[in-house]
């Protein structure tokens, strides 16, 4: 299997094409946005939270196959966690894609996204998403 | 014409990755072995502080120093005084916005641009506007990716003090007729820079002859190092241009409460320059001298109508730029709905390096209605068979993506 | 300590010009070997522009410039993300000038220097003090060359805003107590701009202890290439600071009339980088760490004593600087009435290079009561032999003007 | 004879010992200052002129033996002169110092000074006085 063919598989570019959570909340208690400086992708985590819980979560933007599907996995994966087990996810997908450490099983579909680790400068198209949820958890939890 | 494949021999680059086809010099160029040893022969024999030395090695030093002077103003048809070492064609056009814009600049004033200019050529005037109260202004281009013209004669009024314009876009290959627009911004009394950093590598420059205040330019686009660039100001403008960066080699009295300031081009040099790499930048200008620029030209235009004919092969794709004699070797490109990332990361596993992204380029890409797009751009070791790789990786691409486009 | 006879041969330009003894450091050191092949294998292997690439080779390149990153934060005892890298101190130094004083500064503010500052660390703060309307302010040295304390305490109010030093003199070789100047200056909300220009090469440097807020060196000065130097920013003070150049890398969203900008490091750094440069910084900071920059200092040190030793046996020969623990290897020094530079060339036919004038120093020697000086200054590479042919140099030199003395 | 043999000889060093023409004059038509920016030496020339002949000249400034020695023999030398003669000997003398052609007889004793050709940090030193004169003679013409 060639490095495109572990990338590109067809659950990335299904969410890619048909992202799930897309759209901004109605009244997000936070928004975050990320970019990504090599390239101008842009995209905007809105947060529907007490500071602990993520009640709600969508993203909007716009982006490549990577940075699009990462987000729309990632926002089906933490809704409804504890802040705390979202940050736990937070670095065990940090781990595979950058470290490029072995896949966590509770990373789920994400899991297809482990090839990035080998393609660098497409690990800021994979992080975009998980950066800006980063940052609104600490906004939340200030607020 | 050249033979890039026989030049393709001058740079180690390419004997060390091989089957690299290697289509983003617009971005930076690769560099001749008569570059990187030019630089390494100056560290291994003659480095001292240039300027302010009173034994062998450091004349030695300062006199290969000033030799790369006079080669950069050979190589722009300029005087040496008149040319001021930089970092970058970025730094160049910073200094011409701080240097001269905070002490001209009021509110009320305005800064004429275009809307396919390098963020290099519209942030320093975003920052400066902010400080002046100045309004900036942009002269939009046609679907064509020229500039609108009618719009230029509109927006040239005598509140312009300024007018700002690339040479040659980095995007859509477009070269401007700079020498006419700059005439007339200079009859209405606004001082004209011109951002050469995709024109000075690929066009025959006489700087004399652009009617313009400033020229900035990139070293490390045009064969030479990084660190290295050049701010050319005409002989009475930097004559009139107060200092930007403060410190040793640009002042003639210091007390503690003021300093008085040495001649151009010491005046814009402060500190310890990038003398190896100023020194690279003049073997990088000598190359090209060798080679003649107008041979450069002739085969970017050639391999450039080669690569626009083959490209048409190639269904969905999208290009952008002018056809015609006005345009360098630069080609901008979407596929299908495919985002550039993607298609750019393809090419790469197929050994085709090309960037994407905006380019450094936000309001040109908003003009065209997309977020990005993915670029090939030539340079004097490119062949016709690097446009055949990236012809053959642009159809595989297509095949791989199809389902999802 | 050092085996400097043995790192001589790390050096090419030692067996480049036999029988040089090269001591001038302090103006720009030499290159070793692995400086010079970092910077070679660099550009005949990987260079392409960085951050912007989709493609394995421009990846490879932006890992080697941020490796620079890392290797010069480690130096530093630093956070990656608190290096800017800039063309030398002077760049650094005017950058902060720029961004932090025309955000802050007002008419009736203090900017508190000293007068044994380089021009680097005045000049821009005097182009600030005439837009700002701000006032320049120095604290004067003791006749032993030491920063008068009692002076300082005087001086520093709750006008001073800044409070700029250089860490060791380069003319002086005066090592200040910057941590506890620095200390009492930003109890005082002063901000505080430490220049490390000679500090950085010849000192074990852990920022984080200088209660600075930003730190400027020159990777000339420590084995690196020209084109390269660092600002050193506290992390909350380079967040707060405004941008300085504009251009691309350093925005993140650019419409026509305004920009947003990007997190620290990359606001500061507008443009293509200099990256082989940053390289081979990086390769000089590793040289430095594997043999210690203790190692280094005390290897100065001892030399220096040795040399202040061996040229009190030359008659008429006046030295600048104090006598101490808090004293760097350079030697400043008059002979009888001779001028400095008369002094330097007939050094120079004696095969040893010494600088003469007044090193950016105007108000330092303006103090001393004279108008330039020659100055020896040492570093790894230099030897007692080295010293010995100074002091044999400087005896026949004496011969030679006798009667002219 | 070593090059500081041939360079520090016995005429330039009384020169720069004792120069000639050094001090302001009372009432100069034009005062004109040269900088050697690399190593801070400063001259200034004094010239009292009609703008066709050079009256009186005179010199003021600190510096090495080789430009001061190249003031004191310059003004002996130009004094009375017309401007177009003065003009001669300046093309004459940076002939020989900078060019390191051979030295012009109407020279005189300046041509001591032929050595400063091998030793390049050090014609800025021997022309310092011979620039400023140059602006100065500029300046007389333009009054
Ligand atoms: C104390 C000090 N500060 C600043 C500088 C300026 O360094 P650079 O010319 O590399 O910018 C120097 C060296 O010349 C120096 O010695
Ligand atoms: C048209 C144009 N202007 C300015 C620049 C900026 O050049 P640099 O990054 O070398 O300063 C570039 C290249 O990126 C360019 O293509």
């Amino acid at each position: 299997m060639s490095l495109l063919e572990e990338l590109y598989r067809e659950t990335i570019m299904i969410h890619a094409q048909k992202p799930h959570n897309f759209g901004a909340l109605a009244n997000p208690t936070v928004e975050s946005r990320g970019h990504n400086t090599s390239c101008g992708d842009m995209i905007t985590i809105y947060l529907q939270s007490d500071g602990e819980r993520i009640a709600d979560v969508s993203f909007q933007g716009q982006g490549c196959a990577i940075s699009q599907s990462s987000a729309s996995m990632m926002t089906d994966l933490v809704k409804g966690r504890s802040f705390s087990e979202a940050r736990e996810l937070i670095k065990k997908f940090k781990e595979m894609v950058v470290e490029g450490k072995e896949a966590a099983p509770e990373l789920g579909d994400l899991r297809a996204l482990a090839g990035v680790s080998k393609l660098h400068s497409r690990v800021k198209c994979a992080t975009l998403a998980w950066n800006a949820l980063e940052q609104a958890l600490v906004e939340a939890q200030n607020k | 014409m050249l033979d890039a494949q026989a030049l393709k021999g001058d740079f180690p680059i390419f004997a060390n990755n091989p089957g690299l086809v290697f289509l983003d010099s617009a971005a930076s160029s690769q560099k001749p072995r008569a570059v990187i040893e030019a630089i390494s022969r100056y560290y291994e024999h003659d480095h001292a502080n240039v300027h302010r030395g009173a034994y062998a090695l450091s004349e030695r030093a300062t006199e290969a120093y000033e030799t790369a002077r006079r080669q950069m103003a050979r190589f722009l048809g300029a005087q040496p005084d008149e040319i001021v070492f930089v970092r970058n064609a970025t730094e160049a056009l910073n200094l011409t916005a701080y240097a001269w814009g905070l002490e001209h600049l009021r509110s009320g004033d305005e800064i004429l641009l275009t809307e396919m200019e390098h963020h290099a050529n519209l942030v320093p005037w975003q920052l400066l506007a902010r400080r002046s109260g100045a309004r900036i202004r942009a002269v939009p281009f046609t679907k064509e990716g020229r500039l609108d013209l009618d719009a230029f004669a509109a927006m040239l009024t005598d509140r312009t003090r300024v007018f700002g314009l690339t040479q040659m876009s980095n995007v859509l290959g477009t070269v401007n007729p700079v020498a006419e627009l700059a005439a007339a911004a200079r009859e209405r009394g606004a001082l004209v820079v011109v951002d050469g950093a995709q024109g000075a590598p690929h066009l025959p420059v006489r700087v004399s002859e652009l009617n313009a205040d400033f020229y900035a330019l990139s070293g490390h686009k045009m064969l030479g190092p990084t660190g290295a660039g050049v701010l050319w100001g005409r002989r009475e403008a930097l004559a009139d241009l107060p200092p930007f960066l403060g410190g040793g080699n640009m002042i003639e009295e210091v007390t503690i409460e003021r300093s008085s300031y040495a001649p151009p081009p010491q005046r814009f040099e402060a500190g310890t320059p990038a003398i190896a790499e100023a020194i690279g930048l003049g073997a990088a200008a000598d190359y090209l001298m060798a080679l003649g620029m107008e041979n450069v030209w002739e085969h970017d235009r050639a391999l450039l109508e080669y690569a626009l004919e083959r490209l048409a092969e190639v269904p969905d794709l999208h290009l952008y730029g002018p056809r015609g004699e006005d345009r360098g070797g630069v080609v901008a490109f979407n596929l299908g709905s495919l985002h550039p990332h993607d298609l750019a990361s393809a090419l790469d596993q197929a050994g085709v390096a090309v960037r994407s992204g905006h380019h450094c380029a936000q309001p040109l890409h908003r003009r065209l209605g997309v977020a990005a797009s993915a670029r090939a751009s030539f340079y004097v070791y490119n062949t016709r068979e690097d446009v055949e790789r990236l012809l053959q990786a642009l159809k595989e691409a297509r095949r791989f993506f199809a389902s999802w486009m």
